[in-house]
């Protein structure tokens, strides 16, 4: 079974994010939780589907991650560039909340053409490294691998050709395995 | 509008613990993503479903009451959206697995003990035997009956599909879960065990951690 | 095959166990003279030489059975196997195949002496072709990708195209492509081809 | 060889895997039927020979009946993955499928589709306390309330949730509630705009 990056991004919508909301109104009862108070110009968390919503309606201005910062991202890609295994990423949506708040709310994001750019580099960075992790994987005799720090939307990009190849390889091993094998009907 | 985050008795828990509608959401999704990635059928989270259309079905007539451009009715909307899709999806997916695997899902449930839990609902259960039945008389009517009078019956052993529980799959460990075992022991190898910490992530195969998908030990991912 | 699947219904396991292998019978078939076009005999004689899909042969040659047996086809054989295992990437096993692998391991079932070694090839093969599989399909965002498979059996080109998959989608997300709801694939493609039925006729 | 009708049955539905359907192959089916009608004959002939004592017959029984077998599984296959395509299409087209398509399917097809329907019809009703939930219906998680949609074709009145009444005309463009259009976008009478 498979999944579609936009269902990635759907669950990544649950993400709490900051807005700073321009209008008064008592918490609203979700099936999900309780939201709010809001009152103008004072911070409060919501999930970034509702975020979303709010600024399309102009009614908030969504403040960035903390991660989201042109120097804590430099940080990481440096980290993920000099350590071999993948490294914790500050947040486990960091492309979909990249994505969403660079399409829906570019104004709100200080240097949004430099977190791009990095942002970018540091997902090329995991994907190279995912790419010759699994030539090795698949190389060895190992039957099952960490994969830990690999985000859903990294995890899902590499899930067609990974499952599928492990799979058909599961099956020729099987083969060598058993070596003589019943006689078909 | 109503406050709904009062207390749901949840029949499903076998502590008979009661969960928020906050707290079932979750379990509808994390049910929604194992039967997504799951080569097998697993066992309907029919009480989480019915909770959650409850819960929807309520919330509409809080906004039908709700006064003419009330700004939370928007947000309240969307969410309703947000937890149609999941349900959608999750029978969905279902529906396909069920389809595909019409007489080994009916198999299985002949063969089920009065003690252990249905994989299905009564509803799918109905639509199993029905899909089943649509199919066994259009080969029936089409090719068995005009066949030789040794050809005519349909044999299990060869016509029944069955999920390829050696597929692969994604994992995320949500309970220290010590000595499992990954690989039978071989005329080369020993057998392979293996401990999972909570918060690993693995790529594995389904078969040795099936039951730890049903029991909640391990969330596919 | 030992997966668990059951692929009974499945067009390309139908396809692939129609491939042929060598097969030499070992007593007379009466009657059934007709199915060697080589001769005009009644009966096929034993030591007749006849190539038959694999679904007539493992049949015909099994545990309980001896009416023939049967031989490798050569791709199989030990000098092909050694030129896979000196270079196996530059092989067109689609040529060998097309279907390599599968008809490969169905041939395992005969338990020939050499059935243990050519399950190590298969796997062999298999593993060391993997990461050009892997980066070309990772690489390459062509329309036309027909160069890139041209030398894949089917099991890779199927690998190929998981490949794709997973590269399109993400590509599709990250243009945003993927937020437009769509007209249903069947829909579109039964609509082209009512408009070329169209033209054709007017 | 036996079982070569059968394989080109087989043949003819890899050939059309982009989702059309070929015409069902009535005059092929017969033919396979007809070779395992031959098959059996020549194999009871051979029995009953070798009853009353004539030898040397059984690997000709062996080797057709294998030829029997292999029509038979060519031939469910054949049904099968017709039907799987059928089955795509009820999600696809919606329950009525286009004149054209529908041409293609054989009696006993348009049967199955119809049953098929009816029992998806009653387990998406059963869904629930009550009303039930149709499962065709949001096939993509949902992003915004309403979107932007223009119409492909002349569609005629179109009524919404709230009582509006709208007239879809080829080329208008209309803001609607996501969830009551995207049958009409999936079957291609109208086409989201997204900016």
């Amino acid at each position: 079974m498979s999944m579609d990056p936009a269902e990635v991004e759907f669950l990544a919508e649950k993400t709490m994010v900051t807005v700073v909301p321009n209008f008064n109104q008592d918490k609203i009862y979700l099936i999900g939780g309780e939201i709010g108070p809001f009152s103008p110009s004072l911070p409060v968390d919501v999930p970034l589907w509702m975020a979303l919503n709010l600024k399309q309606r102009q009614k908030c201005r969504i403040q960035p991650p903390e991660w989201m910062d042109v120097e804590a991202l430099e940080e990481v890609k440096q980290k993920e560039t000099d350590d071999k295994f993948f490294t914790a990423m500050p947040s486990n949506h960091y492309m979909e909340i990249t994505q969403l708040l660079m399409k829906y709310a570019p104004e709100d994001i200080p240097r949004a053409d430099q977190i791009r750019t990095l942002i970018k580099d540091i997902w090329d960075l995991r994907n190279a490294k995912l790419r010759s992790s699994i030539d090795v994987f698949v190389r060895s005799d190992v039957t099952h691998a960490k994969l830990n720090h690999l985000t859903p939307m990294e995890i899902n990009t590499a899930r067609p050709f990974l499952t599928r190849a492990l799979d058909q390889m599961h099956m020729l091993r099987t083969n060598t395995q058993t070596g003589l094998k019943q006689t078909q009907e | 509008m109503a406050d709904l985050t009062e207390e749901l008795e949840d029949e499903s828990s076998e502590e008979g613990e009661s969960m928020t509608a906050a707290e079932v959401l979750q379990k509808l999704e994390e049910a929604w993503l194992n039967e997504k990635f799951s080569p097998d059928l697993l066992e309907i989270k029919n009480d989480i479903v019915d909770c959650m259309l409850e819960q929807i079905k309520e919330m509409e007539e809080n906004i039908r009451r709700a006064k003419k451009g009330d700004f939370r009715v928007g947000i309240h909307k969307m969410e309703i959206d947000r937890i149609r899709y999941f349900i959608s999806s999750y029978l969905r997916t279902r529906l396909q697995k069920i389809e595909k695997y019409t007489a080994h899902v009916l198999e299985q449930e002949k063969a089920r003990g009065s003690d252990e839990t249905p994989q299905m609902s009564p509803d799918e259960y109905t639509f199993a035997k029905e899909y089943s039945e649509n199919m066994e008389n259009h080969f029936k009517v089409l090719a068995l009956r005009h066949m030789p009078p040794n050809l005519q019956a349909l044999d299990p052993k060869h016509t029944v599909m069955r999920p390829n529980l050696d597929s692969y799959v994604f994992l995320r460990v949500n309970e220290d879960t010590a000595g499992v075992l990954v690989e039978e022991e071989t005329a080369e190898a020993g057998e392979e065990v293996i401990d999972l910490e909570k918060g690993d992530q693995l790529i594995i195969r389904y078969r040795p951690v099936a039951t730890l998908v049903e029991s909640g030990a391990v969330g596919l991912i | 095959m030992t997966t668990s699947c059951s692929n009974y219904m499945s067009i390309d396991d139908i396809i692939s166990t129609n491939e042929r292998i060598p097969c030499k019978f070992q007593v007379q078939v009466q009657r059934l003279g007709f199915l060697d076009s080589s001769s005009d005999t009644d009966h096929i004689q034993p030591n007749t030489k006849l190539e038959l899909p694999f679904w007539l042969a493992t049949a015909l040659c099994n545990r309980r059975r001896h009416i023939v047996a049967v031989d490798m086809p050569k791709q199989y054989k030990e000098g092909y196997r050694e030129i896979l295992t000196a270079d196996a990437n530059v092989v067109d096993l689609h040529k060998l195949g097309p279907y390599y692998y599968t008809f490969g391991s169905h041939l395992l079932c005969f338990e020939l002496p050499e059935t243990p070694d050519i399950a190590k090839s298969l796997l062999q093969t298999f593993q060391s072709r993997l990461r050009k599989i892997m980066d070309a399909s990772q690489n390459a965002y062509y329309e036309d990708t027909t160069n890139l498979t041209a030398k894949l059996d089917e099991m890779e080109r199927d690998l190929f195209k998981c490949g794709q998959q997973g590269l399109r989608d993400f590509q599709r997300w990250e243009t945003r492509a993927s937020e437009q709801l769509k007209t249903s694939e069947m829909v579109i493609n039964h609509r082209k081809r009512k408009r070329a039925v169209m033209e054709e006729t007017s | 060889m036996f079982g070569e009708k059968a394989l080109e049955l087989i043949k003819e539905l890899q050939r059309c895997l982009d989702g059309s359907l070929p015409p069902f192959n009535e005059e092929g089916v017969r033919q396979v039927l007809e070779e395992m009608k031959a098959l059996f004959e020549q194999n009871q002939g051979d029995v009953s020979a070798t009853v009353a004592g004539e030898t040397g017959l059984f690997a000709g029984v062996q080797l057709r009946h294998a030829a029997l077998e292999r029509n038979k599984r060519c031939l469910l296959a054949y049904l099968y993955n017709r039907i799987q395509q059928i089955k795509k299409m009820r999600w696809e087209f919606g329950s009525v499928l286009p004149q054209d398509i529908r041409y293609n399917l054989s009696e006993q097809e348009v049967q199955w589709f119809n049953r098929y329907n009816k029992c998806l019809a009653n387990y998406m009703r059963s869904i629930g306390e009550d009303g039930g939930l149709d499962l065709t219906q949001d096939i993509k998680p949902p992003k915004t309330l309403y979107i932007e949609v223009r119409c492909t074709t002349d569609h005629g009145e179109f009524e919404t949730q709230d009582g509006n009444v709208l007239v879809l005309k080829k080329n208008s463009q209309h803001f609607l509630l996501r969830s009551e259009c995207e049958h009409l976008i999936r079957q291609g009478i109208l086409e989201h705009i997204v900016h």
